[in-house]
């Protein structure tokens, strides 16, 4: 019987060594993306297959790059801040926060409490957008094509207390050096505090529709492995690098803003997989919804926006500020000659470095898991290119 | 490098840093998730549904939505701020001065005057800084969520049309309780006063 | 008149008259799987086509396949890749022959029925394949390869499953195990073989799905890694018999199938029920399946094909030989 | 009754006849439709929409190139219980009127082949490289 | 372990690099050094493996045109360990501007290197792949150089003019 059936790799390595015609295979080269459901966006990976088994896989980026770093040679901060916003246009307002931090550190302005307050809430609820969208997606990468419905049901609510302040659904442009563009309106504080409550009345849901699930977990348990120091020597940051058991939050690390006075807690995981970067993206939109609910019921009253000069001119001097941005760390590097336009404004994103990693991710595993993998892997193309 | 529960305390004495860990998630038998999730499904099926039908009802817009900009022609001076801070370069102004005699008839006093006024939505970024400068309360946005044109040569939009969407400009809404506006200079008075918690 | 009817060739021209009724039937249960789907979503999916509740959508999609452009890429193969509707269509289609609605309702009472349907479903695995190599596309190969694989994943529990009934009623005819079903009575009520079969019915729902290709069995086609991989190059009509009318078609077959095997066919719950026709029965039990199919793809996410293979072989298989152990056990032990 | 061939419709064979006729009605059917669309539909072929599809970079390679397949002990494995589920069903059909002896019979068949599954799956035969 | 200040760190920084690097300063809680071309390999993996440092977490690098006085790349590090940044600021002359690598000891620097070559034109020494991320193969130029204009801005003129009669003739203020 055991010549019968001999396990089959020695098998067929055997028949491969002996150049038996009728098995020899070929490597197979496919383009994943830019026009891929899989890779939402215009990334493409380019992955060597071995039946349905990556060899090597290769991001390619830039189909997206729109030159950000040179518009921002361009214009004064007012309209940088704009500008920001649609580098990762699933949390605009993260990306103006951290403009805005830099502006004022190198200006010495200082941002009214109300203002801080107002940030910290908006923040938060972007976060929750963004993560609302990526649970939504993952299960539709994987084939559940219901969780992304129920995701967009409780972004509902949110959005339009966003858009109730700002005016926008994606580009907030809410955020100025020293403050806010204005103050929010009257309405606000309720529609932000039900679409919470709705929220943490849906994530059970989540949790039993897919975490779960059993065919969830098959699929994503122990794929795509993170180790924690690749994470870090590849620079990972949010979501993914909490996934694998590193607690590192800059709401934590570098507190900005007035995060250290409010209660929560940084979800970490501890395999690094598919499963844990989406428990940890659950986890952090109860901790965000905390902090908004801390932060709304709290609000003091106040200005919006502080002493700002008319014509913001920056000293002469460099800067790097970083933020919490949904997807990880988002942080820029400023030069400033002394004029209204920066001389230099570097954008540190963190979808550029998550992405970096994943050829490490892709390797060995089949081609179903790279959707998981692609999936659990929280990018925008947007944040990738700028 | 994964960090142990411990290091975790010593890592940020500045506040303490709470970690949650995916352990603690409760291990169930096979199966049942499965049937909870059927459950999930089943009870939505019965329940009815959140959408609106778009072209029939559509929700409601916030008086600060984005939809198109429209021009008061009257207040604008042709001072040409807009122009300057827009972004994206895509507001046009045109204009001559004109010598008009004054109400009390002593001299002439010299006024812009506006020819031309015109927005390429097509290079719009809907950031509304134009609205923000304009200091004679000249450009408003107005509401409108399904703009569009068939052609992109059609989106450059002259001042009739842009007055015409004053039509659709909302009535400026209430601000949220404790708001006090922008702070005043220290120069211009007393420093801005009441900065306790109202509540909300 | 009656001797009218009693003329073969107006008999087979009844018979035929089935297939008038597959096409229809087909755009009902699309619409009914938008719908189902949509509400288990929170949304009210299709309502415009046709007024009350877009109920003409799928007609309108219909149309709409009919006169879109017909693609055949240059690299395809062109013979296999045009022949591939036929095959998928073929497959789905054929089982409804030996389906009975009632004691004489039925094209034909074959005596082989069990085995002949199982046979005619899977010929539309044969259509994948073709579609996936004829297309000279690497997603659609893959696709293919994966249908391959999956007809030896699901293809033995299904008939594993069928056979433990085949037991129970001691005929592969598919009336005859209607009438066996039948004659298990208590109190009037008809017993179905599904109490004494639960596990052979879980096996071949989940085996059926599988055949299906739907989901959470639904490799060959997915859409999010290989963009519904054997069928990624095609287009317009022949994408839609190839891929919905030969999908929903096999799903009303085998639901229909099962309803037979399982819970009773076209047999009333009572007995005082016969007068309501055989037919009404047999739709009310295949929509129960078909309703069972349709949740279960709304709710859940894919499976990996390796993952499907290990389930069928580790678990599907041996609690499939064990269900036909103790079907057997059950049949010799006299007090039933 | 005459019937085409004189078979139609009736007996052993007939049964099958009308499978056939079924059949070609249903192939008629398909290329009915497939017909209609030949004369409605338009047909602008370009380049760009004959290339074959590969996320809109110009494929590299050819797709039917051959690949390694993963379950080939799975089609070995599938081969030989298909054969066992050929015996079992005539078996299913009279086993109740041979009783117990067909019962065993049967039992230790099966149980020979469930060995055979165990010692596949023993071998690490059912995992995939 | 534990987390230090700003202030210590920068001394430990100072005390480790002494021979590599100069200039060191805390700005807004981050320590920043000078380092020459030739330094920087060493002084980067010194920064990686010394246990009293541990800056593991690569944050970024990149560039900044000083046009005459040549190219300064900039690459900021963390220690996750001890919650502090480290940036470093490289400078590279203007004519043929090349740096060894650093992907030797930060594989993710591969990336961030090949966008600062293309962008700037800087050459990374022993670097494995020095091909372009973004831009085309094709592309010339390097985008972020001072000296390459931003060609919307270039062709379109500017519609800002404050003298209105000045606009109705499409000059530029």
């Amino acid at each position: 019987m055991s010549t019968l059936i001999p396990t089959t790799d020695r098998w067929l390595r055997e028949a491969r060594l002996a150049g038996d015609a009728t098995l020899r295979t070929e490597e197979m080269v496919l383009n994943i993306g830019p026009q891929h459901p899989a890779t939402h966006g215009v990334l493409r990976v380019v992955v060597t297959l071995d039946g349905e088994k990556i060899v090597e896989g290769t991001p390619v980026v830039g189909y997206m790059h729109r030159g950000h770093e040179k518009l921002f040679e361009q214009r004064d901060f007012r309209q940088i801040t704009n500008l920001c916003s649609r580098m990762d246009w699933l949390s605009g307002l993260n990306n103006e926060i951290p403009a805005s931090i830099a502006v004022e550190r190198l200006m010495e302005l200082e941002v009214p409490r109300r203002a801080t307050y107002l940030r910290v809430i908006m923040a938060e609820i972007n976060r929750i957008l963004n993560h609302l969208m990526f649970t939504g997606s993952f299960g539709l990468e994987l084939g559940a094509t219901t969780p992304v419905m129920y995701a967009f049901r409780e972004r509902e609510l949110l959005q339009s207390a966003m858009e109730l302040a700002t005016g926008g659904r994606l580009h907030f442009g809410f955020i100025r050096p020293g403050g806010l563009k204005e103050d929010v309106p009257r309405g606000f504080v309720d529609l932000a505090l039900r679409g919470i409550r709705q929220l943490q009345k849906a994530i059970p849901d989540y949790e039993d529709l897919l975490m779960g699930n059993e065919i969830f977990k098959a699929r994503t348990v122990g794929v795509g492995v993170l180790d924690p120091d690749l994470a870090l020597e590849y620079g990972v940051s949010g979501p993914i690098l909490r996934g694998s058991g590193i607690p590192y939050d800059v709401r934590k690390a570098e507190p900005y803003l007035n995060y250290d006075e409010f209660d929560f807690n940084i979800p970490v995981g501890t395999n690094g997989d598919s499963f844990d970067r989406y428990w940890v993206l659950i986890q952090e939109m109860k901790e965000s919804a905390k902090i908004v609910e801390q932060a709304l019921l709290d609000l003091p009253a106040g200005s919006h926006i502080g002493q700002v000069p008319k014509r913001l001119t920056i000293p002469k001097g460099a800067i790097w500020a970083k933020a919490e941005n949904p997807l990880g760390e988002l942080g820029y590097y400023i030069v400033s000659d002394g004029e209204a336009k920066p001389y230099r404004m570097k954008a540190r994103t963190p979808s550029f470095n998550n992405i970096s990693v994943v050829p490490h991710m892709l390797r060995g595993a089949y081609v179903p898991d790279m959707v998981a993998i692609l999936g659990s892997m929280f990018f925008v193309v947007g944040d990738i290119d700028r | 490098m994964a960090v142990s529960e411990s290091q975790v305390d010593e890592l940020v004495p500045r506040q303490e840093l709470k970690t949650l860990s995916p352990g603690k998630t409760k291990r169930t038998t096979f199966g049942i998730g499965l049937i909870k999730g059927l459950g999930i499904t089943l009870r939505h099926m019965l329940t009815p549904a959140v959408t609106v039908q778009y072209p029939d009802e559509s929700a409601p817009l916030p008086p600060r939505s984005r939809g198109i900009i429209a021009l008061k022609e009257e207040n604008c001076t042709v001072c040409m701020l807009c122009a300057r801070e827009c972004p994206d370069w895509c507001i046009y102004i045109e204009g001559h001065k004109e010598a008009r005699e004054s109400v009390g008839g002593k001299r002439a006093k010299k006024f812009n005057v506006l020819d031309r006024f015109a927005i390429d939505y097509a290079l719009c970024m809907y950031c509304g800084i134009c609205v923000e400068v304009c200091p004679y309360d000249a450009l408003f946005w107005g509401q409108l969520d399904n703009y569009s044109e068939h052609d992109v040569t059609q989106l450059t939009h002259e001042m009739e049309q842009l007055n015409q969407w004053m039509y659709q400009v909302p009535p400026p809404e209430e601000l949220e309780i404790g708001a006090m506006g922008p702070a005043v200079k220290p120069a211009a008075g007393p420093p801005a006063a009441g900065v306790e918690k109202e509540g909300a | 008149m009656a001797d009218a009817l009693g003329n073969g060739y107006v008999q087979l021209g009844l018979k035929m008259s089935v297939l008038l009724i597959l096409l229809p039937a087909t755009l009902v249960l699309g619409w009914v799987e938008l719908k189902i789907g949509a509400h288990m979503q929170a949304r009210l999916g299709p309502m415009y086509p046709g007024g009350f509740h877009g109920w003409a959508q799928t007609l309108a999609d219909g149309i709409k396949f009919v006169l879109k452009e017909n693609i055949i890429p240059r690299n395809a193969d062109r013979s296999v890749f045009a022949l591939v509707p036929y095959v998928t269509m073929l497959g789905a289609a054929l089982i409804f022959v030996v389906i009975p609605a009632g004691r004489n309702l039925v094209i034909e009472d074959l005596e082989v029925g069990v085995f002949y349907v199982l046979a005619a479903s899977s010929v539309g695995v044969i259509g994948i394949l073709m579609a996936g190599w004829s297309s000279a596309n690497k997603y659609s190969l893959m696709g293919a390869l994966r249908a391959a694989a999956q007809l030896i994943a699901y293809e033995l529990p299904l008939v594993l499953a069928a056979a433990a009934v085949a037991m129970m009623a001691g005929s592969l005819s598919l009336v005859d195990i209607v009438e066996a079903q039948k004659s298990i009575e208590i109190a009037g009520f008809y017993i179905p073989f599904l109490p004494f079969q639960i596990v052979g019915f879980i096996i071949f729902l989940t085996a059926a799905t599988a055949e299906l290709t739907r989901p959470p069995f639904d490799m060959p086609v997915a859409e999010a890694e290989l963009i519904t991989g054997a069928f990624t190059e095609y287009t317009g009509i022949r994408f839609a018999f190839s891929l919905f009318a030969a999908e929903y078609i096999s799903m009303i077959g085998l639901a229909a199938f099962g309803a037979t095997l399982f819970l009773g066919g076209y047999a009333p719950p009572h007995s005082a029920l016969e007068f309501i026709p055989g037919i009404v029965w047999l739709l009310l039990k295949t929509l129960t399946i078909l309703f069972l199919l349709i949740w279960v793809r709304w709710t859940y996410p894919r499976l990996r094909e390796d993952q499907l293979q290990k389930f069928a072989w580790k678990f599907l298989i041996p609690l499939s030989l064990v269900n036909i152990f103790a079907t057997g056990a059950l049949k010799l032990t006299p007090w039933i | 009754m005459k019937g085409i061939l004189g078979l139609m419709p009736d007996g052993y064979f007939g049964s099958y006849l009308t499978l056939a006729v079924y059949a070609l009605a249903m192939i008629g059917l398909v290329a009915g439709t497939l017909g209609l669309n030949r004369l409605v539909s338009p047909k602008v072929p370009k380049r760009e929409k004959l290339t074959t599809y590969e996320c809109g970079v110009e494929p590299v390679g050819t797709g039917q190139s051959q690949t390694t397949i993963r379950y080939y002990m799975f089609a070995l494995l599938f081969v030989i219980f298909d054969v066992e589920a050929v015996f079992l069903f005539p078996w299913a059909v009279v086993f109740e009127e041979i009783g117990m002896f067909a019962f065993i019979e049967m039992m230790i068949f099966i149980a020979i082949l469930a060995l055979g599954l165990l010692y596949a799956w023993r071998k690490k035969v059912l995992d995939w490289l | 372990m534990e987390r230090v200040g700003p202030e210590e760190f920068s001394r430990r920084v100072s005390s480790k690099l002494e021979d590599l690097a100069s200039g060191f300063e805390v700005q807004y809680g981050h320590v920043w050094a000078r380092v020459e071309p030739s330094r920087i390999v060493d002084v980067v993996r010194t920064l990686k493996t010394d246990p009293g440092l541990a800056c593991t977490y690569f944050t970024f690098l990149s560039g900044v045109d000083w046009q005459a006085q040549g190219f300064e790349v900039v690459i900021v590090l963390y220690s996750v360990t001890y919650g502090n940044t480290v940036g470093l600021k490289v400078p590279v002359p203007a004519e043929n501007p090349s740096m060894p690598t650093i992907t030797g000891i930060f594989r993710s620097a591969d990336w961030h290197e090949r966008e600062a070559s293309e962008m700037f034109g800087i050459n990374f020494e022993g670097h494995p792949n020095l091909v372009k991320l973004y831009l085309p193969e094709d592309f010339i130029g390097h985008p972020l150089r001072k000296d390459f204009r931003l060609a919307s801005r270039v062709f379109k003129p500017w519609p800002g003019a404050k003298d209105p009669s000045e606009a109705a003739g499409g000059g530029r203020a």
